[in-house]
C-alpha cells in the first residue's frame, strides 16, 4: 500500500482515531445499553476499515458478524439479565492500585507492541505470492476463498467445529429456549416476510459470488443466521423445527461435509483434502454450500440462547 | 470524480462522528438506537461511495450486506431489549 | 507511514484498551466486550502488517477468528446469563480460591 | 459532463440531507421529531446520493443493486420507526408539546 | 499385513475420527454413550497403528491438500507427538469407562459430543506443525473444556466455568498476536520454516512473549493458576481428570515444542530462568495450598498447579547435558495417569459419601478399598516414590539438578515431594479413621472403582517402561530425548 496521502489519508486518519475512541467509550460507559449501542457502532467502522484495507472480505464478514449478529446476540443478552443485577459501576470498585498496576502494565505492553509493529522488518516475504500463482490450481477465483476452502482448508474444517461446539456448549447449559412473551406483531412480521427472501437471495449471491469475487460460505452463512434471528424475533414459531433430528443433521452438514469430503480425497487422491483439480471448483461450492446452511443454522440457534424445546402449547 | 467521491466521504464519516453525541447523550435507550440506525445508513452510503471511488464493486456488497443486518439488529432492539430496559435506567 | 501502518497501530491501541478493560471490569458483560475489542485489534494487526498490497492469508485467518469470536461471545453470554440467574450476580466471586 | 454536473449535485444535496439529519438527531427534543430527522436522512440523503451515482454506474445491475440497497434501508428504516414510536407511545416517553 | 498397519494414515484418523463419532453422537443421542466408548477405543489402536507406523518409518509428514508448508499446513508427527497422543488415549480410555457409568442418560447426551470434540482436538493440536492451526486447535479445546465443566451446573462449577473461559480466551488472543508477528516478520506459520528462519529480532521476541504468556495462562503456571482450582475443582468428576490430565498438557506441549524449536536456536535461554521461578513457586505455592483445602477436589487441584510447576523446571536444566526434558516429559505422562486416578477416586468418594470434605472420609477404605488403593497408588507416582512413573520422572530431574549445582532448584524439588506426602497421607489418613458425623453411603458402580484403579495401576508401571518410553520417545529426536538414560 502507497504511503499515505492527502484525503484519503485523513479519511484512514480519522477512522482509526473514531474506532479507538468509540472502543474507549464503550469499554468506559457507565449503562451496559450504551456500551452495546456503542460496540455495535464500533463493528460497523470496523467493516468500513477492513473495506479501506483492502479487505472486502473481511468487511463482509464482519458487516454481516461484527456489527449485526454479535450486536443482536449482546442486546438480547441484556434483555435477559434480571434487572435487580448491579449493572457495575465500569470498574470503579476496583482497587485504585489495581487500576493503576493494570494501566502501567498494559501501557507497557501497547507501547513495546507499537514500537515493534512499526518497526517490523520481514525477514523473509510470506507465501502470498503462492496464493496468487496457485490460484488457477485452487479451484476458485477469490484468493481468500481459495485460502480458506482448499490451501488452509483444515483450518476451516476445525472452525466448523469450533461453531459447532460452541452451539454444544450453550445447549449443555441445560437451559430451555424461553418462549417469546409476546404474539406476532403486524408491522414485524410484514418486515419478516418481506426481508426474509431477500436475506436468503443475498446468502445465495454471497454463496455463489465468493468463488471469484469477495463472498462467500462464512458471509453467506451469517446473513443466513440473520434471517433466522429476524423470523425468531417475529415470533415466528420455529422451536418445534429447531428441536428435531432434521435441525441437528442441519447443524452438523457443514463440518460432516468437510470430514466427508477430508475422507473422500484421502481414500483418492492419497491426501487431506486434495481436491482434483477439474473438480476443484465443484467440490468447493458443495462444501461451501453446507458450511452456509450449517453456519446460518447454529449462528440462529446461538442467538436463540436455549435448548429448542417441542411446543408444547398451540 | 474520485477525489469528489472520497471528500463526499470523509463527510459522512466526520457527520456520523458528530452522530456519535446523541449515543452518548440519549436520554432513552431508543435515541441511541436511532443514532446507531443513523450511523448504519451513512455507513452505507460511504460505502457506495468508496464503491464508485475505487472502482471496488465489493463495497457495494457490504452496503447491501449492511442495509440488511441494519434492520436485523434495530427489530432485536425493539423486540427484546428495549421493552425489557427501564425507560428511566437507560 | 502507509495506511495499513495506521491501522496496525490502531490495532494495538485497541488490544491495549480491551486488555484493561478485561483487567479493571467486574462486570462480566464489559468483560465479554472487552474480549471482543482486544480480538478486533489482533485481527486488525493481523492484516494490517501486510505491508506490500493485500495479502490472502491473513484475511482468511482473520475470517476464520471472527467466527472463533462469535462463537465465543455467544458461549460467554449464555454462561454469563445462567451464572446470573443462579448467583443472581452478573460479576465472578471476588477471590478465586472462594469460589465455592 | 452533464451526468458528472448531474451527479455532483445530486450527491451533494443527499450529503446535505445526511448533515440535517444529523443536526436533527443532535438539536431535535424528542424522540418522535428526532425519528423524523432520521427518516429524512435515510429516506433523502441515502436515496440522493444513490440517485447520483446511478448515473456514474457502469451497468444496469450496479443500479439494480444500488436501488436495492436504497429500498431495504428505507424499509428497515420506517418499520423501525413505527415500531419505535408504536413503543415509545406505548412506554409512555414524553412528547415534545411546544 | 505388516505394510498395511504402516501405510494407514493413522494420525488423519486420529483427528478424523472423534471429530466424526462427535457429531454422530450430538445427531444421535441414544446411542452417544456405546459410540463414543467405542470411538475412544477405536482412538487407541489408532494410536497403537501410529506407534507401529513411526518406530518402522520414522517421524511422519503429511502436506495437506498437496500444497506443503508455507502455502499449505503440514501434519508431523515425532516420538514427542506420539507419547502426548499415547497418554490422551490412555487416560481417554479410563475416563470414558467411568464417564459410562457416571453421567446420567440425559448428561451423557451432552458429554459425549464435547468429549469427543476435544480429543479431536487434542490430537490434532498434537499432530499439526503450523502455529496458526495451533490456534484454532487451542480454541477448539478451550471452548470444550469450558462447556464440560460447566456440564455440573452448579453455580461454583459455572463460576469456575466462566473464569476459565475468560482465561482461556485471552490466552488463545496473545497467542494468536504473537502468530501475527510471526508470520509477517518470517513469512511463515509451519514451524519447521519457522525453525529455519528465526533470527534474533525484537519482533521474534514480542512474538514469542505474547504467545509464551498465553500459553502459560493456559497452562495455569504460577501465578497464572488463578482460574484452575475453581474450574478443575468444581467441574464434574471425569471432566476434572480430562482437564488436569490433559488439556493443561496441551499448551505446555505448545511451549516445549516452540522453546525448543524456535526460543532455542535464537538465544531465548535466559527466558528459561523466569519459567524455573515460576516452576519453583508454583510447587510450593500449590503443595501448601492443596495442605490447606478442606475440600478433597480443591486440594487434588491445588496439586496439579504445584505438579504442573515440576514441568517448568526442566527449562532453566534443559540447555545445559543432563535429562532434564526426559524428566519432564516423564512426570508430565505420569502426572497425566496419576491425576486422572485421582480424581476419579474422588469423584467415586464424592459419590459415595454426598460430599468431599477431607476430615469427614469416615473409614471409606473399608467400604470402597479400591477407590482408596487407586488414591494411594496415585499419590505414590504424584510423591514421586519408586517404583512409580513419577519416581523416575523426578529422579532424573533431580539428579540433573544436582549435577548442573542448581542447589536451590533441586531444594525446590524435595520439598515439592515432602508437602505432596503431607497432603496424599492427610487424605489417606482420613480415610482410615472413624468420622465424627456418619452417614448414609451410596452404591458406587464398580467401574467407576475400576477406572481409577487402572489409571493409577498405570502411573506405577510406568516407573518401569522408562528405557522403551524413551526409545519412541526419541523418534525424530527432539531434544536429544532418544539419548540413553544414566
Amino acid at each position: 500500500m502507497e504511503t499515505m496521502t492527502g484525503l484519503t489519508g485523513l479519511f484512514d486518519v480519522f477512522l482509526s482515531a473514531g474506532l479507538l475512541w468509540l472502543a474507549w467509550q464503550a469499554l468506559a460507559s457507565t449503562d451496559l445499553f450504551r456500551a452495546i449501542v456503542l460496540f455495535i457502532s464500533f463493528g460497523l467502522l470496523m467493516a468500513l476499515a477492513w473495506a479501506r484495507l483492502g479487505a472486502p472480505d473481511i468487511a463482509l464478514a464482519e458487516a454481516a458478524i461484527g456489527a449485526g449478529l454479535t450486536g443482536a446476540l449482546l442486546l438480547s443478552a441484556l434483555a435477559r439479565l434480571p434487572r435487580d443485577v448491579p449493572a457495575g459501576d465500569a470498574g470503579c470498585r476496583t482497587a485504585f492500585v489495581v487500576r493503576v498496576l493494570a494501566w502501567l502494565a498494559t501501557m507497557g505492553l501497547a507501547s513495546t507492541l507499537a514500537w515493534v509493529v512499526f518497526h517490523l522488518q520481514p525477514v523473509a516475504p510470506g507465501p502470498g505470492n503462492a496464493v496468487i500463482e496457485q490460484l488457477e490450481a485452487s479451484g476458485v477465483g477469490n484468493p481468500v476463498t481459495a485460502v480458506l476452502l482448499n490451501f488452509r482448508g483444515y483450518d476451516t474444517l476445525l472452525e466448523m467445529a469450533v461453531l459447532l461446539l460452541a452451539l454444544l456448549g450453550v445447549w449443555s447449559l441445560g437451559v430451555e429456549a424461553e418462549q417469546q412473551v409476546t404474539g406476532a406483531d403486524p408491522v414485524l412480521d410484514g418486515l419478516a416476510r418481506l426481508l426474509l427472501p431477500l436475506l436468503i437471495l443475498v446468502a445465495a449471491y454471497l454463496l455463489w459470488v465468493g468463488a471469484h469475487a469477495p463472498g462467500g460460505a462464512f458471509q453467506a452463512g451469517s446473513v443466513l443466521g440473520a434471517a433466522g434471528v429476524l423470523l425468531l424475533l417475529a415470533g415466528w414459531r420455529l422451536r418445534a423445527a429447531m428441536s428435531s433430528a432434521w435441525m441437528r443433521a442441519v447443524l452438523v452438514a457443514g463440518p460432516a461435509a468437510f470430514v466427508a469430503m477430508a475422507v473422500t480425497t484421502l481414500l483418492i487422491e492419497g491426501r487431506l483434502l486434495e481436491f482434483p483439480q477439474a473438480q476443484a471448483g465443484m467440490l468447493i461450492f458443495v462444501l461451501e454450500a453446507c458450511a452456509t446452511l450449517s453456519i446460518g443454522a447454529t449462528l440462529a440457534a446461538l442467538y436463540l440462547g436455549g435448548i429448542p424445546q417441542a411446543e408444547d402449547d398451540a | 470524480m474520485t477525489l469528489y467521491y472520497q471528500v463526499l466521504a470523509l463527510f459522512l464519516l466526520v457527520n456520523l462522528g458528530a452522530g456519535l453525541w446523541r449515543v452518548l447523550r440519549g436520554p432513552t435507550a431508543a435515541d441511541r438506537m436511532l443514532a446507531a440506525q443513523l450511523f448504519g445508513t451513512t455507513a452505507v452510503a460511504i460505502l457506495v461511495l468508496l464503491a464508485q471511488a475505487e472502482r471496488l464493486a465489493a463495497l457495494r456488497d457490504i452496503a447491501l450486506v449492511f442495509a440488511l443486518l441494519a434492520a436485523v439488529t434495530a427489530v432485536s432492539f425493539v423486540r427484546r431489549t428495549w421493552s425489557e430496559v427501564k425507560p428511566d435506567a437507560d | 507511514m502507509t495506511a495499513a501502518d495506521l491501522y496496525a497501530l490502531a490495532g494495538v491501541g485497541l488490544v491495549g484498551l480491551g486488555l484493561y478493560a478485561l483487567i479493571v471490569h467486574a462486570h462480566l458483560l464489559r468483560k465479554i466486550l472487552a474480549i471482543n475489542v482486544t480480538g478486533s485489534g489482533i485481527f486488525l494487526v493481523l492484516v494490517g502488517l501486510s505491508g506490500t498490497g493485500p495479502d490472502a492469508i491473513p484475511q482468511a485467518m482473520v475470517i476464520t477468528g471472527i467466527v472463533v469470536a462469535v462463537s465465543a461471545t455467544a458461549l460467554a453470554l449464555a454462561l454469563m446469563l445462567r451464572l446470573t440467574a443462579l448467583s443472581g450476580q452478573a460479576e465472578l466471586p471476588q477471590d478465586p480460591d472462594d469460589a465455592h | 459532463m452533464l451526468t458528472d454536473v448531474l451527479t455532483v449535485v445530486l450527491s451533494l444535496a443527499g450529503c446535505a440531507f445526511f448533515l440535517a439529519g444529523t443536526l436533527g438527531l443532535l438539536r431535535f427534543p424528542d424522540v418522535f421529531t428526532r425519528l423524523h430527522a432520521l427518516t429524512k436522512a435515510d429516506n433523502l440523503g441515502l436515496g440522493l446520493v444513490v440517485a447520483g451515482l446511478a448515473l456514474q454506474a457502469d451497468s444496469w445491475a450496479i443500479v439494480g443493486k444500488l436501488l436495492l440497497i436504497w429500498l431495504l434501508v428505507m424499509l428497515a428504516g420506517a418499520s423501525v420507526a413505527n415500531l419505535v414510536s408504536r413503543r415509545a407511545l406505548d412506554k409512555g416517553l414524553p412528547v415534545w408539546k411546544r | 499385513m505388516d505394510g498395511l498397519v504402516t501405510q494407514l494414515p493413522w494420525a488423519i484418523i486420529l483427528i478424523l475420527l472423534p471429530l466424526a463419532a462427535g457429531m454422530a453422537c450430538f445427531v444421535a443421542p441414544r446411542i452417544a454413550g456405546a459410540l463414543g466408548l467405542l470411538s475412544v477405543v477405536a482412538v487407541l489402536l489408532a494410536t497403537l497403528g501410529l506407534g507401529l507406523q513411526l518406530a518402522s518409518a520414522g517421524v511422519y509428514r503429511h502436506s495437506i491438500g498437496g500444497w506443503g508448508a508455507p502455502l499449505g499446513i503440514e501434519l508431523y508427527a515425532d516420538g514427542l507427538s506420539l507419547l502426548m497422543l499415547g497418554i490422551t488415549a490412555l487416560v481417554g480410555i479410563g475416563v470414558s469407562l467411568y464417564a459410562g457409568a457416571y453421567f446420567t442418560r440425559e448428561q451423557a447426551g451432552r458429554f459425549w459430543p464435547v468429549w469427543l470434540f476435544l480429543l479431536a482436538a487434542l490430537n490434532g493440536l498434537f499432530l499439526v506443525d503450523d502455529v496458526f492451526n495451533l490456534y484454532v486447535c487451542l480454541e477448539l479445546i478451550g471452548l470444550s473444556a469450558v462447556s464440560l465443566t460447566a456440564l455440573a451446573g452448579t453455580t461454583a462449577a459455572l463460576a469456575g466455568a466462566m473464569r476459565y473461559l475468560l482465561a482461556t480466551l485471552l490466552g488463545s488472543l496473545l497467542y494468536l498476536l504473537g502468530v501475527a508477528l510471526l508470520y509477517h516478520t518470517f513469512g511463515t506459520v509451519d514451524i519447521s520454516l519457522l525453525a529455519g528462519r528465526v533470527t534474533p529480532l525484537p519482533a521474534l521476541w514480542a512474538a514469542l512473549g505474547l504467545m509464551g504468556a498465553g500459553l502459560i495462562l493456559k497452562t495455569a503456571l504460577f501465578p497464572f493458576h488463578f482460574w484452575l482450582p475453581a474450574a478443575h475443582g468444581s467441574a464434574p468428576a471425569p471432566v476434572s481428570a480430562v482437564l488436569s490430565a490433559l488439556v493443561v498438557k496441551g499448551s505446555f506441549y505448545i511451549l516445549l515444542r516452540l522453546w525448543i524449536e524456535l526460543y532455542a536456536p535464537a538465544g531465548g535461554q535466559s527466558a528459561g530462568l523466569l519459567f524455573g521461578v515460576l516452576g519453583s513457586a508454583a510447587v510450593l505455592w500449590g503443595s501448601i495450598q492443596a495442605l490447606r483445602q478442606a475440600r478433597l477436589k480443591l486440594m487434588v487441584a491445588y496439586s496439579t498447579v504445584a505438579q504442573i510447576g515440576y514441568l517448568f523446571l526442566a527449562f532453566p536444566l534443559g540447555g545445559a547435558a543432563g535429562y532434564a526434558w526426559q524428566g519432564a516429559l516423564y512426570l508430565l505422562v505420569s502426572h497425566a495417569l496419576a491425576k486422572s486416578a485421582m480424581f476419579l477416586a474422588a469423584g467415586n468418594l464424592l459419590r459415595f459419601g454426598g460430599h468431599e470434605r477431607i476430615a469427614h472420609l469416615d473409614r471409606v477404605v473399608q467400604r470402597l478399598p479400591l477407590t482408596v488403593g487407586a488414591f494411594a497408588m496415585a499419590g505414590v507416582s504424584i510423591m514421586g516414590l519408586p517404583p512409580s512413573g513419577g519416581f523416575i520422572g523426578k529422579w532424573l530431574l533431580l539428579q540433573t539438578a544436582l549435577s548442573q549445582g542448581q542447589w536451590m532448584l533441586a531444594l525446590v524439588m524435595v520439598l515439592g515431594s515432602v508437602l505432596a506426602a503431607a497432603y496424599v497421607f492427610r487424605v489417606l489418613g482420613h480415610a482410615f479413621t472413624a468420622a465424627a458425623v456418619p452417614h448414609d453411603p451410596i452404591a458406587v458402580p464398580l467401574r467407576m472403582e475400576w477406572a481409577a484403579v487402572l489409571l493409577a495401576a498405570g502411573s506405577i508401571v510406568l516407573g518401569l517402561l522408562a528405557v522403551p518410553l524413551f526409545t519412541l520417545a526419541g523418534i525424530g529426536g527432539f531434544a536429544g530425548m532418544g539419548a540413553s538414560l544414566p
